[in-house]
């Protein structure tokens, strides 16, 4: 953990490392920095993407993007260091103007990953030629996963309107 | 003639009852494979009765044309069967007749199925065309040894001579082998029920028949499985009175069945390779092992 | 088996036939509903809800995940301190039969049973309010009259319980954090404080478990917004806490250590388990601040040209000098002892209520200008008639003064409770003997009893002392509470319940001893207080000293007469008064023991409450 | 021939869930197909947003229906791991005895879905049996068959029932007891051989790059498996092992499935052996004050489809901040089945994508 850890830390400026618990290593790095750094774990050995993730933090008007990577390697291989980590890595990029490079060349499957949190969180992943809908039906004045998306109001604003059937009959009698 | 009117009234409704216990007993059999307790035998039925009370959509007059067509092709086609000896339309070349009447329900299918314009049911109508092509072969090559070798063209003659004589089966043991291995594809049932696959193409050519029309589809089913496995009692078992004829008819059923119950569905290309392989070989065998005898 | 995993089978055409064997054999599936599946002892069916046992707390409405349980009135039901006369209704459109409201039912009332079946056309039906076959008899029947054909929320069978609230895998914490006290061998030789009060993390821990669903509140007579202060406490701001208690209770550093704790009682928690500390978390909170009024920063509102004279400087006194001097009153407060707290600084021993913590409290109040005219007995030092003529409301507080005595033979020998108290507390100690026998069962005697062992301890040291009790109540009726009860007994106290004394037995003029005889019964049938003996059966207590705390009473001689002839009382010898605390001379306010039937600090800050917001209209002009 | 477009779900007999492919097909020839999901969005991860810890417990199980216990032992990890909760050593072995089970359940499940796929009802029936079998011993554990909500943050809600080793000893023996005759009809079975060889294959390497995980990757010959490499509950303490093959297409995968399902039999019955005696909850602080300390995590587990993680952020107050779900059938109901159907035949869409096990509920969540 340690190994990789200050390789990283030579490697790539502005970057800052933690260690979670147990085998699970945090780091921040600036927006640049991303894409360099997972082709850098990719090459050694970190080649499983497991989930790519968004955080938002209204309250300081950013999006955190977290890319999750683990490894396939074997207990003895070398940069497994007997354990296998987690690799948390996040940057942070502005709320207003949401844009970020895409994984899809480096990580395949980071396909779908990143069409959902376009969908989700309006992020435009420059580069990822399928950003089409995923989960959702209709478009949403704001990505329904952002803090300030209030599925009660919405609800209420949405279906409040709809009258009964019941109702309606009533009125006709 | 008197007795012919009344055969030909009597003789569908027999092969109707006989046609719906099949479907229902064979609910029950394959429940017991299962480990369940199954339906009622009388559920088909009930079933029918049910659907032909229902609403039921048409897409046109074709489509209504086709379901009848196939009905009544199969209704016909049971007439020249013998049943337990009685076979009221019977003339001297009734396998050729039957040979035809035969296509006349994937006819009448197709065309309604055309009508629908659902791609679910063009692609189960081209699955049957291909599936037919598929058990034609063989079918024809033992229908061809059975005549050679009793050198006519009339059923009735077939279980005639078998009646007087040993049956069919130990002569042309080849043909039948042949004929009961294509009883699935025939009978559309597992490993060949991929006309009607449900989890593939949504039950492929019955998508769109609701009501009355799959109550007629259910009906036209049973006449099938009827005219089918009686086919394959008077060609190679002998025929037989009423009796003896029921019975075998009903053993041939269940081995079907067993088939039925442990076989997974093929692939359609695969359904054809193989009947093209082994029943159709060994069918072909046959009839020239009757024709040079 | 382990072998065979790894091994590749080889397809076979014939091989699948195998399955026919089943053919033959008996099928697995049921023939429902004629042969049924009895559910598991643990099914998750509809639920079942104890009436009698229910205290309508409402934890089930608050966890449920999906709104589905409402809390409805029910009018049949009387709702009184510790019970609210609500009970769960359930709608099963909504409910997903996760069994978090029986484990969060704090009195285990709420349970699921193994029925669940429900077909109606109506989704009126489909909501429920839960009973049991207690009190449901029509609709729970018995096994043989019950048919699954028309089995619903209406037809259910009865004995069918399922998954039920244990007390081990309960949400709630059912231990209280226990509190450091000093042990019984030690604390019994000095008057130091018995319990030591909660850490910040025992404080926070404690305050975690409270449910907050207002009982208490509801039975605090003060009605103190307990479950806001715990929760300050356990989000970790004693400040935003003691704000809390000060808007109902001016004097928590008395109340965290004195407060009868009638909250606690109608805990929720305390059904099946202990209640949440809330005496201790409230002296928690008094203790965190040094300085209240550093902290709390309250400032009297604009003043108001009236005079308010407070005889009387116990809770109620305080309370209402308090109130009154928010408001913007002036404000002066009579009492004949040499510091405030009333009764309350003479009242409880030391260790179990220190002087400091009085003053911290009343030094508060006079910090916000009330004025305080100490060692002044009104009667004596001044006259009522001067108060009564010099300002503008007179409020009376002044609680039971005066010991009752047994009045058997030679009573004149033996000790007053509050006479003994008082000089123990604030003047000289009394010299006590070495076997000592007090006479009563209320809190009252067991603090005089406690307080007469530490003192034998402090003057015999290395000696044999004994202290002894003797009360007419038994056991279960005695009215101490179980928790100094257990305290007493933990320090060597011996109780002689069910016993009434008969005679101080006197040789030389010295106490030798008190003759006992049994009694019969306490309470006649209209639970009045009206003992009876078995007069052949005595007993001798041998003891050097007796002292009596049989119950006080109060001292109206100060009134004169005129004016006194114009107080109405109430036939159980209580002051008459309005909501507001106003007596039947208009000027007059009274609260606390006098007025109440009882006798706690709690009930007289209540008064007080009521009193200053009656005062206040009064003054008004309303 | 007419090249059609054929819609393979929402509602379809071969469908599992709802899930939906659009084809592009050409006679029996698939040309194109875009999978489809969405259709059963609940929109679980912002649900959580807005419940109290304790409220999301009956929630989480919810999003898969196939296997609810992995879904709420990753919630109750995640939680343990923010709270720094220790769970007490029984919890742990019970924790694995459910989740066990209801692998073996989602195993037989998904035997079922396979074997009625192909139109083979028998094994979908006995394997449906079986599965309702495991169900009862659910039943009797946690009171529900099938949406348990059982495993907590802090341990589990209830002590084993009286007689559950006998009651679960006896099922394990009458499912291993049937094993040979899955094996001749259904495993065994040279048409189901036909069917599956060859079919959905995908490459050690394309498996790598398109994140697969579970028995699809070990299909390909890869040993890995989080019970292994991170071990939770007690996997590190009893003895079972990985299988895996070579091949990595439909056949491979459903012995796998059969392998695995034999090795959970035993895992069962060796943590039946083990239990210790103690407590199995350790209680959590009350519900309605319960604020999780501030704190990010990403924990996971192996499910029956492979890997499901949890990323959780919580800002220190009673309800989760963010809550994100890594679930299996993600990566392999989006991208492999879309590579995997080009090319394919339509009889072996329903095939292909159960051998994925691919669980629509979790895709949309």
């Amino acid at each position: 953990m340690n190994k990789l850890k200050k390789e990283l830390k030579s490697s790539f400026k502005g970057i800052r490392t933690g260690i979670l618990e147990d085998n699970r290593l945090a780091v921040s790095a600036p927006k640049d920095a991303v894409l360099p750094i997972l082709s850098f774990l990719k090459n050694k050995g970190y080649e499983h993407l497991s989930l790519i993730s968004c955080v938002d933090w209204i309250e300081e008007k950013e999006l955190e993007l977290v890319y999750v990577i683990t490894s396939y390697l074997q207990k003895n291989d070398e940069y497994a260091d007997n354990e296998r980590l987690h690799i948390l890595l996040k940057t942070r990029i502005s709320r207003e103007n949401p844009e970020f490079k895409t994984l899809v060349p480096i990580f395949k499957n980071a396909e779908p990953y990143e069409r959902e949190l376009h969908e989700l969180f309006g992020i435009n992943f420059e580069g990822n030629k399928r950003l089409t809908p995923l989960l959702l039906e209709r478009a949403y004045k704001i990505p329904p996963f952002r803090k300030d998306f209030n599925t009660r109001e919405y609800v209420k604003e949405k279906f409040d309107k709809i009258s009964f059937v019941e109702e309606k009959k009533n009125e006709r009698a | 003639m008197i007795i012919k009117v009344i055969s030909i009234i009597v003789l569908p409704l027999i092969a109707l009852i006989i046609g719906f216990f099949f479907l229902g007993l064979s609910r029950k059999v394959i429940a017991r494979i299962h480990r369940r307790y199954g339906p009622p035998i009388s559920q088909p039925l009930i079933d029918v009765i049910k659907l032909i009370n229902q609403e039921s959509i048409s897409h046109g007059k074709l489509f209504d044309m086709g379901v009848i067509l196939s009905l009544a092709g199969s209704v016909i086609l049971v007439l020249f069967i013998p049943f337990g000896g009685i076979a009221p339309l019977a003339t001297s070349g009734d396998l050729l007749v039957i040979i035809y009447l035969m296509l006349l329900a994937p006819l009448g299918v197709a065309l309604s199925g055309g009508e629908a314009a659902n791609p679910n049911v063009s692609i189960g109508i081209s699955r049957k065309m291909m599936l037919a092509l598929g058990y034609e072969v063989p079918f024809l090559f033992s229908l061809l040894a059975v005549m050679t070798w009793y050198k006519t063209t009339s059923l009735v003659e077939v279980v005639k001579a078998q009646q007087s004589f040993l049956w069919a089966i130990f002569y042309l043991p080849l043909p039948a082998v042949a004929y009961f291995m294509i009883l699935p594809a025939m009978l559309g049932i597992r490993p060949f029920d991929i006309v009607s696959a449900p989890q593939e193409i949504a039950s492929g050519t019955a998508v769109e028949y609701g009501g009355r029309y799959l109550a007629l589809t259910t009906i036209q089913h049973a006449f099938h499985i009827f005219i089918d496995i009686a086919l394959f009692v008077n060609l190679f078992l002998g025929g037989g009175n009423l009796l003896t004829f029921f019975v075998k008819m009903l053993v041939v059923f269940l081995l079907g069945l067993f088939i039925n119950a442990v076989f997974p569905r093929l692939r359609i290309d695969q359904a054809i390779k193989y009947c093209w392989k082994w029943p159709a070989i060994l069918a072909l065998v046959g009839l020239i092992i009757a024709r040079i005898i | 088996m382990k072998e065979k995993s790894k091994v590749n089978g080889k397809p076979s055409l014939l091989g699948p036939f195998k399955a026919i064997k089943y053919l033959f054999k008996k099928p697995v599936t049921l023939r429902y509903p004629f042969e049924l599946k009895e559910p598991s002892l643990r099914c998750r069916g509809f639920h079942l809800n104890d009436w009698d046992k229910c205290t309508g707390c409402g934890n089930c409405a608050d966890i449920c995940p999906n709104e589905a349980v409402t809390m409805v009135e029910i009018p049949e039901i009387e709702a009184k301190p510790g019970e609210k006369n609500e009970r769960p209704q359930i709608d099963y459109g909504r409910c997903c039969f996760c069994g978090l409201c029986v484990d969060i039912c704090p009195p285990g009332s709420l349970r699921l049973s193994r029925d669940y079946f429900h077909i109606h056309f109506k989704t009126s039906t489909f909501n429920l309010l839960a009973k049991d076959e207690k009190i449901d008899k029509e609709h729970f029947l018995p096994a043989d009259k019950y048919s699954v054909f028309k089995a619903s929320l209406a037809h259910r069978k009865k004995d069918n319980e399922g998954f039920s609230s244990e007390l081990k895998y309960s949400l709630f914490e059912p231990k209280r954090v226990s509190m450091p006290q000093v042990k019984p061998e030690e604390r019994k030789l000095s008057f130091v404080e018995q319990v030591l009060g909660y850490s910040k993390e025992e404080a926070k821990q404690e305050a975690s478990r409270c449910l907050e669903c207002k009982l208490c509140e509801d039975a605090c007579p003060a009605h103190l917004k307990i479950s806001d202060y715990v929760r300050a406490i356990y989000e970790d701001k004693p400040d935003e806490s003691l704000r809390k208690i000060f808007e109902d209770n001016p004097i928590p550093a008395i109340c965290g250590r004195i407060c009868m704790a009638h909250c606690e009682d109608a805990c929720s928690l305390g059904k099946r388990g202990e209640p949440v500390a809330v005496r201790w978390l409230k002296r928690y909170a008094s203790d965190m601040i040094e300085d209240y009024k550093k902290t709390l920063r309250l400032k009297p509102a604009k003043s108001i040209d009236k005079k308010v004279a407070v005889i009387g400087a116990g809770p109620g006194g305080l309370s209402v000098a308090y109130f009154l001097r928010l408001k913007g009153y002036t404000v002066t407060v009579f009492d004949s002892l040499p510091g405030g707290g009333g009764m309350m600084r003479i009242g409880p021993p030391p260790y179990r209520l220190p002087i400091e913590s009085i003053d911290k409290d009343v030094s508060h109040i006079a910090s916000l200008g009330v004025k305080f005219r100490f060692n002044t007995t009104v009667g004596k030092d001044i006259l009522f008639e001067d108060i009564y003529k010099n300002y503008d409301a007179i409020h009376l507080g002044i609680g039971m003064t005066v010991s009752h005595s047994t009045r058997v033979k030679n009573s004149e020998k033996a000790y007053l409770a509050l006479q003994f108290l008082q000089e123990n507390k604030i003047g000289k100690k009394v010299k006590v003997g070495k076997e000592i026998i007090v006479i009563g069962g209320g809190n009252v005697a067991i603090d005089v009893a406690r307080e007469a062992l530490r003192l034998q301890h402090i003057q015999y040291p290395e000696e044999k002392v004994i202290t002894k009790t003797v009360s007419l109540e038994d056991w279960d009726i005695m009215p101490a509470t179980k928790e100094e009860i257990e305290d007493a007994k933990a320090e060597g106290i011996q109780f002689n319940p069910g016993w009434g004394p008969k005679e101080i037995k006197i040789e030389d003029s010295k106490v030798k001893g008190l003759l006992c005889i049994k009694v019969k019964s306490v309470f006649d049938e209209q639970r009045r207080f009206r003992p009876t003996f078995y007069e052949e059966k005595e007993m001798f207590l041998k003891g050097d000293m007796v002292i009596e705390a049989i119950g006080q009473g109060p001292n109206f001689s100060f009134i004169p007469k005129e004016l006194f002839k114009k107080l109405e009382f109430t036939p159980r010898r209580k002051i008459k008064v309005t909501e507001f605390g106003q007596t039947s001379i208009p000027k007059v306010f009274a609260g606390g023991d006098i007025v109440n039937l009882n006798l706690d600090a709690i009930t007289a800050i209540a008064d007080a409450k009521r009193a200053a917001e009656g005062i206040d209209l009064y003054l008004k002009g309303n | 021939m007419r090249e059609l477009e054929l819609y393979f779900g929402p509602q379809h007999l071969g469908m599992v869930g709802n899930f939906s492919i659009t084809l592009k097909v050409e006679g029996d020839q698939i040309l194109e197909a875009h999978a489809n999901p969405g259709w059963l969005h609940r929109g679980f991860e912002k649900l959580m947003e807005y419940r109290t810890w304790i409220q999301n417990f009956p929630l989480v199980c919810r999003i898969n229906v196939i296997e609810p216990d992995s879904m709420e032992m990753v919630y109750a990890m995640a939680v343990e791991k923010l709270a720094k909760i220790e769970v007490p050593e029984r919890a742990n072995y019970i924790r694995a005895i459910v989740l066990e089970l209801s692998r073996l359940a989602s195993h037989l499940f998904g035997c079922w879905a396979y074997a009625n796929m192909l139109g083979f009802d028998t094994v979908a029936q006995w394997a449906m049996y079986h599965r309702d079998l495991i169900l009862d011993l659910f039943e009797q554990l946690t009171g529900a068959r099938v949406y348990h909500i059982y495993i907590c943050p802090g341990g589990v809600r209830r002590d084993l029932p009286e007689g559950f080793k006998e009651k679960a000893l006896n099922t394990l023996h009458t499912i291993g007891g049937c094993i040979p005759d899955y094996d001749a009809t259904f495993f065994n079975n040279r048409l189901f051989y036909e069917r599956a060889k060859g079919i959905g294959k995908i490459t050690r390497e394309e498996a790598k790059e398109l994140g697969v995980t579970g028995q699809i990757l070990r299909a390909t010959g890869i040993n890995f498996d989080i019970r292994k490499v991170e071990p939770y509950a007690v996997y590190d303490k009893v003895d079972f092992e990985i299988p895996t093959r070579e091949d990595g297409d439909a056949y491979s995968r459903v012995w796998i499935i059969r392998d695995e399902m034999i090795q959970s039999v035993h895992t069962i019955m060796q943590c039946l052996e083990k239990i210790p005696e103690g407590e199995v909850y350790k209680r959590v602080p009350n519900p309605f004050k319960w604020n999780i300390p501030k704190g990010e995590t990403y924990v996971r587990v192996e499910s029956s489809r492979g890997e499901l993680g949890l990323y959780m952020v919580s800002n220190g107050k009673d309800k989760p901040y963010r809550v994100h779900f890594r679930t299996p059938s993600y990566p392999h109901g989006l991208l492999v089945l879309e590579k995997l159907l080009k090319n394919a035949s339509i009889a072996d869409v329903g095939n292909i994508m159960i051998s994925l096990y691919v669980t629509a509920p979790e895709i949309d969540r």
